[in-house]
Order: structure tokens, then C-alpha cells, then sequence
């Protein structure tokens, strides 16, 4: 849990800031203002913040109910990395429980919900929809990791101003 | 502490059931708004609308209980609307497919004005 | 710096959220949007929440430029303990140069700032000020922590309503 | 990325010289905003305004600064006013003294209006 799955995959300059959270609902939310509040300072757009707070909120999530089975006594780490041009969030729980492959592409819809007695299923889909890049790997002792990535499409570096939509 | 951050309550204007939602639409808040919409369809509401306010977040699983919603509402021949939600949220009902299945406004006044020409 | 310095000192329920930094002025920012946010969500007033931000930011800052001296590579430990009636704030640094005790009690004065070529100094006051709780202590290998309590004033559990002044 | 956060502009209305500071007024302010006081005051200013507009982040380093700007202000006999803080930085400008030496105003109207009176 203490080694970064992602620190040497690019050379400097790029800072992180890591965080890590109980195993208990609710504080997913923390994760998500920390990341956008990041997100916005680094000049992402709102539309963008709020697309990588989602994602962020349900990654975590997972981490927390699925990954650390509600155990309150492990941890989620979430990972921030800053660089130039582009800010990486990764999630990684502890593994008590072995993310299937097959889960990762599935493309709900909502005409099933209707018939389901289970209406979920929408969390991973929409993480990567809602990111640039996404990525699931399984780490040390079975614990998942999420790694997102946001491009940042900057014209200027005035705050929140001349950015570029997408 | 953290948990559970919703208030829902329940209004009626031109005979529309208004459900406001007020704070974070998660797991946390199936109960509440299913009580709510029993409510008022056991009072004979025809058309409801979910009324978002201050909602910063509503995720994945509170996603899965407006699904629900609409699956009680197309069982029970009402209509639906939501106003208040922020264009980011406004995306995601779309993503999802909720719009197919809800009227979208901006606000309440729009809101209304539309249900009342339905 | 792994060590929980105020984990044990109180019984359960309390919740530990870890935030890491690295020592380069500009993150004390992302510890201020956290802990704000946090806070926010557990039902502070917006002036309480403002006063955390700002005290916390200073012990970040200090940690950052006297602490840690700078040194990117060293990282700023953020402790946010959330209870039932407050929240905890602590912060370490790896404590590359030792707080003197008699900066703990400064009572600066803008008169004296006119003609003093550093105008510095209001830091640790503002933290005192701003705060329930503070105390400054020495943790092992010479890491300078910080550790700020504000209280919850709180008569009902709505999200921002109904809360008393202070 | 994260470091400097602050736009600085000059501008003139009223016989006073506004100085808006849009972002973070912290360490890396300090160059941005003597250089507009110093111009200002070379072009003859006898009355300035600080107009802060979106700061939710001003820090110790950020006040060391704006004592500075008193310091000279008083040296040249000038009168210095601020609009547009926030109820929390209005707060912590009276607690460190700076209300003392400038008048805190809520917007830039109020304060051209106070400062076109003195
Ligand atoms: N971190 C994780 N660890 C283990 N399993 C996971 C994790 N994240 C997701 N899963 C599995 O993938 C499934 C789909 O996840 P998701 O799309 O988020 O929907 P939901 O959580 O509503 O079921 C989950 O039901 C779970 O079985
Ligand atoms: N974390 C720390 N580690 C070592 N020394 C510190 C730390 N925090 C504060 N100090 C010392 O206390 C002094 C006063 O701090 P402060 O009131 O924040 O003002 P300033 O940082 O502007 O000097 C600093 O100049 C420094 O010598």
C-alpha cells in the first residue's frame, strides 16, 4: 500500500500528494473535493472537475465497498499525481475481494435497470467514460488499483481563463 | 457524520407532487426517496417532479434508485420531471439514458410550465 | 513520520483521514481545500471553516519553508481526525529544523512591522487565534507537529442549518 | 503550476487608482503588487484602491506584503482603501491591525464613493 504503483513511469517534473481514507461511506467525498479542488487549481475546466469528481467518488467507492468490504479498518489510497499537463488519480484498496475482468466492459443500459432486481453496475462504466484514460490493474497481495488520467488542454495559464473546451 | 447528507420533502404546486431533494443523492437516500414517491402516489399524483437543490453529488447508487423510480413510475402511468440539476449532473442523466424517461428542466418555474402543457 | 501522533489519545468513534505533501509552496493549498471541505460536510459554519483553512494553511506553509526547508523530496504529514463534536487537524513536518519555543507565544504588532525589514512573523499567531485547540509538540527525530481542534457547535444535524454562531 | 496564482491590473476611476488582484495573495504576490503600487504612485496616485476579486487564499505572507504597501503608503502621505474581501479576510485584517491604516469597503462602488469624500 505504501509503494506507488505509478511514481517511475515518467521522469520529473511531477509531484504527488497522497491520501488515504477509512474503508466507510461518506468519504469518498473527501477524496472528490481534494481531487477537484486540485483539478481546479491546476486551471481543468469546470465541466472537467466535475467529470473527474465523479469518477473519482466512484472509484473510491468501489474501493470502499467492494475491495475493503466496508471494513473500516482499511484503507483507500488515493494517489494524485501532478504534472504539466496532465493529472493522474489512482485508487487502490486492499483486496479483500478480486476485482473480475469482466466487469470492466460492460456497457450497462438502462432498459435492463428496468427489469433488474440489482440497478447498479453503472459505476466503472461511467469512470470510463467520464476520463481521458483509464486503467485497472491488480497490485501486491490482490489489491485493485484504478489509475484515471485528465489531459490538460491549456491555451494560457490564466486561471480557469483561455482554456480550450472539450 | 459523513454518510448520509440528504433532506427530502414533499410540496404540491399546480398539481404537480414536488419532491425536493436537498444535499447528496447516494445509497443513503433509497429510503427517503421511495417513501416520498409512495407518498404521493398513494395521494393520486400524476406528475411528479424531483426537485434538485445544492446537489454536489449524486452517484452511481443514487443513480440505481431514480432507475427504480422510473420503473414505478412507467408501471403506475405518471409522469416525471427533474429540475435544479447542474449541467455536469444534467450530462450524466444523459449518459445514463434517464432523459429518455424524464422531462430535463432548468428550474421549477420551467419545470411546471412544462408539466402543465403535458 | 508514519505514526499516528494523536490516534490513541481518545477512544473510538473517531475516523482518520492521511493527507501527504510534498514541500513545495502551493500544496499548503490542497490540505486547505480538504480539510474546508471536510469540515463543510460535517456541519461547521462557513466562518468556522474559513478560520480552519487559514490556520491550517500557516501550519502547512511553515512546515513547507522551516521544517522541511523546502526540500521537495521531504513530505508534510495532514492528519484530519474527524469526531463526533470536532474535528482534529494535525500537521508534521520531517523536522529539518527545530520550532524554538519562543515563537510560540509571539504577539506580533503592526507598528512593529513598519519598521522591521521582516514583516513575517504573524503565522503561528493567526493559528492561535483562529482555533479551539493548538499545541505544539516534538515528535520522534526532531518533526515539528502541529495539532489544531476545532469544536462543533452543532443543535441539529442539517446540512449547514441550524447551527449556532460562535 | 500550483504556486502563482494572481493577476494584477491597474486601472483608473474617480481620481483613484485601482489595483485589482484576481487569485492567491501569498509570497509570490510580493513583486506583482509593490511593482503596481510603485507605479501607481510614480504617475502621482494619492489615493489607492485594492480591489480583491475571487481571493479565497491569503496568507501570512500575502498580509507581510500588504504591510509593506501601508508602510510606503504612509511615507507618501497617500490613503489606501480594499474592496471586495471576504467577511473572513475583513476578519483578519481587523485582527492584525490593517483596518487601522486602510478603510475596508465592501465593493469598488462603495469604496469610490468613501474615498471621493475624503
Ligand atoms: N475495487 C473493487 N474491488 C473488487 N471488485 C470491484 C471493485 N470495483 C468494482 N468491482 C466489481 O465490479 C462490479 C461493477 O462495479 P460498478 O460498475 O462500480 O457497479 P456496482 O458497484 O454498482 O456494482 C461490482 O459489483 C464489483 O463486483
Ligand atoms: N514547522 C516549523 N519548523 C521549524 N520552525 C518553525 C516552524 N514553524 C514556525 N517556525 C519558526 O517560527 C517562526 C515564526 O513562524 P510564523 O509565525 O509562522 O511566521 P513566519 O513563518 O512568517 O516567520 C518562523 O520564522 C520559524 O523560525
Amino acid at each position: 500500500m505504501t509503494s506507488s504503483p505509478n511514481a517511475s513511469d515518467d521522469t520529473s517534473p511531477e509531484r504527488v500528494i497522497e491520501l488515504r481514507l477509512p474503508s466507510r461511506l461518506g468519504y469518498e467525498k473527501i477524496a472528490m473535493d481534494a481531487a477537484g479542488a486540485l483539478a481546479r487549481r491546476m486551471g481543468f475546466q469546470a465541466d472537467r472537475v466535475d467529470a473527474l469528481r465523479t469518477a473519482l467518488a466512484e472509484a473510491v467507492t468501489n474501493a470502499i465497498e467492494h475491495g475493503n468490504q466496508h471494513d473500516d479498518a482499511m484503507k483507500v489510497l488515493v494517489m494524485l499525481t501532478v504534472r504539466q499537463d496532465e493529472l493522474v488519480v489512482s485508487v487502490a484498496d486492499q483486496g479483500r475481494k478480486v476485482l473480475d475482468q469482466d466487469k470492466l466492459t460492460l456497457t450497462p443500459s438502462i432498459e435492463e435497470s428496468f427489469i433488474k432486481a440489482d440497478r447498479g453496475g453503472w459505476g466503472i462504466w461511467l469512470i470510463r467514460e467520464l476520463v481521458d484514460e483509464v486503467e485497472f490493474t491488480t497490485g501486491p497481495g490482490g489489491s485493485n488499483h484504478v489509475r484515471m488520467v485528465i489531459h490538460l488542454d491549456k491555451v494560457t495559464d490564466g486561471r480557469g481563463a483561455g482554456n480550450v473546451g472539450r | 457524520m459523513l454518510e448520509d447528507e440528504l433532506n427530502v420533502s414533499i410540496r404540491e404546486r399546480d398539481q404537480v407532487a414536488i419532491i425536493d431533494l436537498m444535499g447528496d443523492v447516494t445509497t443513503f437516500a433509497e429510503e427517503k426517496i421511495n417513501t416520498a414517491y409512495t407518498k404521493v402516489t398513494e395521494i393520486g399524483a400524476k406528475k411528479i417532479l424531483l426537485n434538485f437543490r445544492q446537489n454536489d453529488y449524486i452517484n452511481s447508487a443514487g443513480i440505481a434508485i431514480l432507475i427504480g423510480v422510473v420503473t414505478e413510475v412507467n408501471r403506475n402511468s405518471q409522469r416525471l420531471a427533474v429540475s435544479g440539476l447542474s449541467q455536469h449532473f444534467q450530462r450524466i442523466f444523459r449518459m445514463v439514458g434517464l432523459s429518455q424517461y424524464i422531462d430535463i428542466y432548468q428550474d421549477e418555474e420551467e419545470a411546471l410550465h412544462g408539466l402543465a402543457s403535458a
